[in-house]
């Protein structure tokens, strides 16, 4: 039903006191998974008209609690009430047909389909008993067209990046005729814009009087959209609190269960940090010039030297992604030339540069990254293994003691190092990934949305980690969708728009508000 | 186990077999196996003194004795094939193989029968080593050829390897003119049909293969690339993982493993049959690796699953012999059998089955 | 699950590519064979492709909805063996009116199927064995009902092997009819029908298919019992063709249907390709033989030889051209 | 006159004796002239019908072919007669409606073998158990094909004569040497010495049974007197080795008898419609003379 997006500008003020009678309700759900108790005795209500939103640190419980209220989990205690009528869903779609939309935190599609088709499939326009193609496409066209996304609706889904794949399935949900809407991390790989845009069809729904649930880890985007916030800890539901009568350091508290005063102030922490003066060597570590490939990335000059951090900004689409996938030589690059310490090398495989002393974090770590039936110790020693060759193998021990240093200093969440990794949170899985790299301790690293879906704390904890190696001589590429993110850590940022660098900055010399400037102007465009 | 010929050793060996089970209950390996002894155990039941082993010149003589050596080979092609499916491929060119090594082993050795005065003589060709070397040869050049479709073309497992399953047949054939070429040379008959200490050499043969597959697998980081490339081709290749190498070289394996299954089987018929040796041999070989409980989907693999899973199939096609019915009924005997063990290691089933009989459902576990 | 980056465009251009250069090189594949063997290109001969191959292709039809979906049917071959032996006994023991026992076969078919469906699903059992056994379970009944080849002396079966219709250059069976109408029909539901698409999204990803509330129980069963239908269908056309029952009809058919559907532009992984791809796919499997048969020069074994020369040209071919295309692609 | 072009579609090569067939196929016709049109159908009938209307395509003067089951030939044949083409069956028969649609039969009777394998064993069976009966074991060929039935349906209907004569097991050993083995090992653990006679479909089988029985540590040929069908040349050695006692002919040596009827038939002289190849029965004592003449 693309009407609820049909009158924008509606009114978009949510209604100070949501009506008494919540739409959904959980009651004590438990939930124990073996080794772990992921739900204990949760409440939650949500109310018509509402965006509620759920917080809580990695593996705190709030996607296994989405999973059991659409009946991908059947909980162990407790019961569902839709209109305080109890429910059981024992299928995601039993939890559609009772009104209730869901965007998992995995994008959940299919990657051989048409953009159009994962949008529509399951209730497709029909004409004379067929799927009417030709509407469907439009309307497809129509819905994405409101997120500002152009994409060709009829090519497959997996020619787009994850992003693009995230808003897909945001448009899928919205586009049910639903009651109840619920978005797990659907930020996580979105811009500032297109975050934005989201947040006013939110709004829009929710002046319809949608029930909306939304999980995020940025505590900004909290305050924008959100009336209420569920907070969850450890699997237990720390508390339920208005908005407005929740500050953010206080927020932090509670997800973190600390009295520290980390979360807030943290930001400030991280700038005195990073802003030690970095000494930027003569020769670049690595140096690309003209780096290219027909049709993803226009040719690039850049150089990273040891002890510094270059940060890529631009909106999505813009071919960061590509860049560095280049300089990683997981693509073919099909221009320009690639010198490591002054040394002419060219990376045909991600071999060549892993042997280069160069490591690459992917921004897909479901498909690019996370090797799903291998334990978190495998996960973590694959790429040093790699490195090493498989005659040269890593004694168990020492795999464990990596395993655990790891687990440690990035605060992963796990029953043990012996867990497959598919059985991790989502953030969890993506500290792996970071700790897999991290590893093999690379002369350079390049990171592409290294800290999506970690948790305020754990993202300031990972940051200053990764702060420190680079302070230690490590040449790192940071890219990043959140902005303030890259400029604080940068050394300097390349800004990128249309798949084409246009300008670097040095750390200072641009403010966000000025990188948005040249992104969306490309005014400063060499 | 060695008895005097006649006594009855069944008991302590079923004794052995439950504590066996008894301890691998927790592991995967549990169902397989129970699997394994229930047979044997209907074997007991049905059929007459079927664990009675006996001392027949210098080695041990009984229905035990001859599942094992039959299953050799099988277990030889599982052991290939694990590797194969662990990488999320398939290999359906076994069969072929098989008949190839074997074929050239035979024709090199050969031997031809001369009659002079009514005196049968027997002479022999070629070096046996050489022979085998090149037989081996062969096998090997099969398997570079199917991992170079797969890994180096990028064809898909199952037609890569038809190719070479249709053709390789016939380049065997060729070979012999499609005559059945008989080996009249001795030596070259005790790699199949040999005893060592009592026991078939066959036995022996893939003993070694399975202890170095295994170390292998343990000692270097073999198994851990194997399973990062079947479970996230992708991503493994992101982590420096050398993917195609890697499956070129698993399919090498899994055509040396029939090379050699081929050269326990013309030696144990003290002939090469092109037409027929190993007939529909990668069939079993797959049935193997999955009843042992390796998934055709790639990833987490077993070894030892794989040798289970071959000695179920032979143990069920002995037994079926054994019983005396009709061969009518062999295929529905087998097809029944496979049913059973396959559910028997699905979890939902064992759910189903404990839901309907409450009581039994501690019984029913294994 | 899919393990398709975004960046996989090579494996994504193949199937659809693949598709149309397998036309072209069916195409060649027949003009070089002309110019080779005069005669073969008669218009007869060509229409013989059609009728020889007609239950191959209602074979290679269901199949294509199995492979599409990610999974794998070994089974079909001994369906339609059990098929024919079914029909046959019914009509000649039991005189029971044609029509009847053809719906009788066709219901056994897809029961089979959908059992084994069921099995593959509930239990998550794999489909490579539930199916094998499945396999040997059919070929096993059909020595159980008899292992001597049945006659079938029915007057519409009888009726049904002589007609031939005829059409501009020569004639054709019915049974080319009824294959190019399931074709048809094939072609409609993979692509028009939300059991269609479904059955896409399951291979391509069908934990998100689950995820996104497709019906994906209902649909795996299906798409088995149509599987196992459409060999029944198979093993009704192979009996009006040889007018016979027998526990030893088509063997090995199952490799050449999947082959067929592989050549067709289906991965087996799922989720890409066309059902029509599996005409292409027949054809190309069917021309070899015929291309054997003109030549009759070819020992048995130089005959093996060849075919396997010939489907590793044809593929080679395929992947290279299908490699060009995912390199102007990007 | 442009020479006479025959259309042969062989069954397969699944056994030596196929292979034999075919050789002996194929020089026949180089020494008449003829130009063969050759088409291997790997075993499966449906390849056969193909090979037969390719053949009919192409104006082919004779049609021959052995066929892989006897049945579902009618539509094809039919082809065949309406495109005036003359249709020799060679090795093994069909059953068509009407006969007409071939010409002649050229080729071995399976059933006839079975009886003569029964007869020379009601003769000449050695050892029997005390009791006088005499247990035989059984190696059926591939379980459904023709010879494997009519084999065993001849070899039943003589020894039914002698109730002493028992089939105590019968298993199909798929006409190959390796199942043969394996399957006698079988036989040979769960009968043990009660077992007297081996009756195997064919030699490959029996040379197989023959390997078990010995590494059962029996004599094969005097503890277990062994009846086999075929005559290959393996089998004349085993019998020379005295571990056969006796091959029942069944001679693929049709090329020459078939280019004579092609021949014929295009001449349009009349021909008979049933043509039995002349086959003997070779005990162990002649083997020895016999062998230096054996062609496969
Ligand atoms: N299928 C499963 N089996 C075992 N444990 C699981 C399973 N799914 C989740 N868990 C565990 O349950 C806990 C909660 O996981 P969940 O995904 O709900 O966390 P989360 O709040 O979504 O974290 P994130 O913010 O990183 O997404 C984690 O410790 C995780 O390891
Ligand atoms: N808004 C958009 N419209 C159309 N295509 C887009 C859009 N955004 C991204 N893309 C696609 O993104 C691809 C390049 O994005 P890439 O991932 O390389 O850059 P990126 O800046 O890393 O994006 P991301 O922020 O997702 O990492 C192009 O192939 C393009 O098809
Ligand atoms: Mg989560
Ligand atoms: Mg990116």
């Amino acid at each position: 039903m693309s009407l609820t997006l049909s009158d924008t500008g509606a009114a978009a003020a949510a209604p100070a006191t949501p009506p008494r009678a919540p739409v959904l309700e959980l009651r004590g759900i438990c939930l124990s998974f073996p080794g772990v108790k992921a739900l204990n005795d949760v409440a939650l209500r949500l109310y018509p008209g509402e965006v509620h939103t759920l917080m809580g640190q990695n593996g705190a419980g709030k996607s296994t609690l989405i999973k059991v209220l659409t009946g991908v989990y059947t909980p162990d205690q407790g019961e569902i009430l839709l209109d305080g009528r109890p429910i059981h869903p024992a299928s995601t779609l039993d939890a559609q047909q009772l009104g209730i939309s869901t965007v998992y935190q995995e994008v959940n599609l299919c990657p051989n389909l048409s953009v159009a088709e994962n949008i529509f499939i399951g209730r497709y326009p029909r004409k004379w008993g067929a799927v009417d193609w030709g509407t469907m496409r439009r309307q497809a066209a129509e819905l994405l067209k409101r997120l500002q996304i152009e994409v060709d609706v009829t090519a497959p889904l997996a020619r787009y990046p994850l992003a693009i794949q995230q808003m897909v399935a945001i448009s899928r949900a919205i586009s049910v005729s639903a009651r109840v809407l619920i978005l797990d991390e659907p930020t996580s790989s979105l811009d500032e814009c297109e975050v934005d845009l989201l947040f006013a069809v939110l709004r829009n729904l929710r002046a319809q009087g949608m029930a909306i649930l939304f999980v995020t880890h940025f505590l900004d985007q909290t305050y924008a959209i959100s009336d209420r916030i569920t907070v969850m800890r450890n699997g237990e539901r720390e508390g339920e609190y208005a908005c407005s009568e929740l500050s953010r350091l206080a927020l932090v508290n509670k997800m973190v269960g600390a009295p520290a005063d980390t979360g807030t102030n943290a930001a400030d922490d991280a700038n005195e940090a990073a802003v030690a003066p970095i000494p930027a060597g003569g020769t670049p570590f690595l140096r690309a010039r003209g780096l290219g490939r027909k049709g993803a990335l226009a040719p690039l000059d850049i150089d990273l030297h040891q002890g510094q951090m270059l940060g890529l900004c631009g909106l999505l689409g813009s071919g960061r992604t590509e860049a560095a996938r280049l300089l990683f030589g997981a693509d073919r690059a099909d221009s320009g030339a690639i010198a490591v310490d002054g040394k002419a090398r060219s990376f045909h495989s991600p071999r060549d540069a892993i042997a280069a002393g160069v490591g690459f974090c992917s921004e897909d770590r479901k498909h690019e990254g996370a090797i799903l039936d291998l334990s978190v110790r495998e996960n973590i020693a694959l790429a040093l293994q790699a490195r090493g060759g498989l005659l040269r193998p890593i004694p168990l021990p020492r795999q464990q003691a990596l395993a655990r240093q790891y687990v440690r200093a990035l605060g992963v969440k796990t029953a043990s190092i012996e867990t497959p990794i598919g059985l991790l949170s989502g953030g969890n899985q993506q500290k792996v990934l970071l700790a897999r790299w991290l590893a093999t301790a690379p002369k350079m690293l390049i990171l592409d949305e290294p800290t999506r879906g970690i948790d305020v704390r754990a993202k300031q904890e990972i940051m200053d980690y990764v702060a420190a190696l680079c302070r230690k001589g490590m040449a790192i590429l940071f890219i990043s969708s959140e902005l303030p993110e890259v400029l604080r850590y940068s050394d300097r940022v390349l800004v990128m728009r249309d798949r084409k660098a246009c300008g670097e900055y040095q750390r200072g010399a641009l403010d966000e508000t000025s990188v948005l400037q040249v992104i969306a102007a490309g005014e400063h465009c060499a | 186990m060695l008895a005097a010929r006649g006594q009855r050793i069944a008991p302590s060996a079923i004794s052995a077999l439950s504590s066996v089970v008894a301890r691998l209950v927790r592991h995967p390996l549990a169902r397989p196996a129970a699997a394994l002894a229930l047979l044997l155990l209907l074997d007991l039941l049905l059929v007459p003194d079927f664990f009675r082993l006996t001392l027949r010149d210098g080695h041990l003589y009984g229905s035990v004795i001859d599942i094992v050596n039959r299953a050799a080979p099988l277990m030889l092609a599982a052991l290939g094939m694990t590797l194969v499916i662990a990488t999320r491929g398939i290999d359906i060119s076994v069969g072929a193989v098989v008949a190839i090594s074997g074929t050239v082993a035979a024709m090199l050795i050969g031997g031809t029968l001369t009659i002079d005065h009514g005196v049968p003589r027997y002479v022999s060709n070629m070096p046996m080593a050489w022979a085998l070397c090149l037989a081996m040869g062969a096998a090997l050049l099969c398997g570079a050829w199917n991992g170079l479709l797969v890994a180096g073309l990028g064809l898909q497992p199952i037609v890569a390897t038809l190719i070479l399953m249709v053709a390789g047949r016939g380049l065997a054939q060729l070979l012999t003119d499609g005559q059945i070429v008989t080996v009249y040379y001795q030596p070259f008959f005790f790699i199949g049909g040999g005893y060592l200490l009592g026991l078939p050499f066959a036995l022996y043969l893939v003993a070694a293969v399975y202890i170095v597959t295994a170390l292998l697998m343990r000692k270097t980081a073999l198994g851990l690339f194997i399973e990062a490339v079947g479970i996230n081709p992708v991503a493994a290749r992101l982590a420096g993982v050398r993917t195609a190498t890697l499956v070129f070289f698993v399919y090498l394996f899994c055509s040396a493993c029939a090379g050699l299954a081929g050269l326990m089987i013309s030696s144990n018929i003290k002939s090469a049959d092109a037409n027929n040796a190993g007939m529909l041999l990668e069939l079993d070989a797959i049935l193997a690796v999955t009843l042992g409980g390796t998934s055709l989907a790639g990833g987490k693999f077993s070894l030892p699953g794989g040798v289970l899973g071959a000695l179920i199939i032979q143990t069920l096609t002995y037994t079926i012999y054994s019983l005396g019915w009709p061969p009518e009924v062999n295929m529905v005997l087998k097809s029944v059998v496979v049913f059973m063990v396959c559910l028997s290691q699905s979890p939902q089933a064992g759910r189903l089955w404990r839901r309907l009989f409450p009581r039994r459902a501690s019984g029913g576990a294994a | 699950m899919s393990k398709l980056s975004w960046r996989g465009r090579a494996v994504l251009a193949s199937p659809y590519f693949t598709s149309v250069a397998t036309l072209l090189l069916l195409v060649l594949l027949l003009g070089a064979g002309g110019v080779a063997y005069p005669g073969l290109l008669a218009p007869q001969v060509l229409l013989n492709l059609l009728i020889d191959n007609a239950f191959l292709l209602v074979i290679a039809v269901g199949m294509s909805f199995v492979i599409l979906s990610g999974g794998i049917d070994l089974s079909v071959g001994s369906v339609l063996a059990l098929g024919t032996m079914v029909a046959a006994t019914l009509l000649h023991r039991w005189h029971v009116h044609p029509l009847l026992v053809i719906a009788l076969v066709l219901a056994l078919g897809a029961g089979l199927g959908a059992a084994m469906g069921a099995l593959i699903h509930y239990f998550r059992l794999q489909p490579f064995i539930v199916t094998l056994a499945g396999m040997f379970l059919a070929r096993g009944l059909c020595y159980l009902i008899s292992i001597n080849s049945i006659t079938i002396d029915d007057p519409l079966f009888v009726l049904m092997s002589r007609t031939q219709l005829a059409v501009p250059g020569g004639t054709i069976s019915p049974g080319v009819v009824v294959a190019l109408l399931v074709l048809a029909l094939a072609i409609w539901l993979a692509h028009f029908t939300a059991f269609g698409r479904t059955v896409y999204a399951i291979g391509g990803n069908e934990q998100s298919a689950r995820m996104m509330g497709l019906p994906v129980a209902r649909t795996k069963v299906l798409i088995y019992a149509g599987s196992g239908a459409c060999a029944a269908l198979a093993g009704v056309l192979f009996a009006f063709y040889m007018l016979s029952g027998y526990g030893l009809h088509a063997q090995g058919t199952e490799l050449d249907a999947i082959a067929a559907v592989v050549i067709g532009g289906a991965l087996l992984s799922g989720g890409y390709g066309y059902v029509a791809g599996a005409l292409s796919g027949v054809l190309v499997l069917g021309t070899i033989q015929t291309l054997i048969a003109f030549d009759g020069t070819l020992s048995s074994w130089w005959t093996r030889i060849v075919i396997g020369a010939l489907l590793f040209l044809f593929c080679l071919v395929q992947r290279l051209l299908a490699i060009g295309a995912a390199g102007r692609l990007s | 006159a442009k020479p006479l072009v025959i259309g042969f579609s062989q069954v397969g090569a699944e056994s030596e004796w196929r292979t034999a067939n075919t050789v002996s196929i194929k020089d026949a016709a180089r020494k008449a002239g003829v130009t063969l049109k050759f088409a291997d159908a790997q075993q499966k009938q449906e390849n056969q019908v193909k090979a037969i209307r390719s053949f009919i395509a192409q104006k082919v003067d004779v049609i021959a072919f052995s066929p892989v089951v006897e049945s579902g030939w009618d539509t094809v044949l039919r082809e065949a007669k309406a495109a005036k083409i003359p249709v020799i069956l060679t090795d093994r028969a069909v059953s068509v409606t009407d006969d007409t649609l071939y010409v002649t039969f050229i080729g071995s009777d399976f059933v006839e073998e079975g009886r003569r394998a029964g007869k020379w064993l009601l003769e000449h069976a050695k050892n029997a158990a005390p009791d006088g009966t005499v247990n035989i074991v059984e190696l059926q060929g591939t379980v459904g094909s023709a010879p494997a039935i009519d084999r065993k349906k001849g070899f039943e209907e003589v020894i039914a004569a002698n109730p002493k004569f028992k089939i105590i097991r019968s298993q199909t050993g798929d006409f190959t040497r390796a199942k043969g083995k394996e399957v006698m090992e079988a036989f040979l653990k769960a009968e043990g010495k009660k077992i007297n006679v081996l009756y195997a479909h064919n030699d490959d089988m029996a040379i197989g049974a023959i390997q078990a029985i010995e590494e059962a540590g029996l004599k094969p040929g005097v503890d277990i007197t062994i009846v086999s069908i075929d005559g290959v040349k393996g089998a004349f050695e085993a019998m020379m080795a005295g571990k056969l006692n006796v091959t029942v002919e069944c001679s693929p040596l049709l090329g020459p008898q078939l280019m004579q009827i092609a021949a014929d038939v295009v001449a349009a002289k009349p021909v008979p419609k049933r043509i039995t190849t002349q086959e003997g029965v070779f005990p162990a004592e002649i083997a020895a003379r016999e062998f230096p003449n054996r062609k496969y």
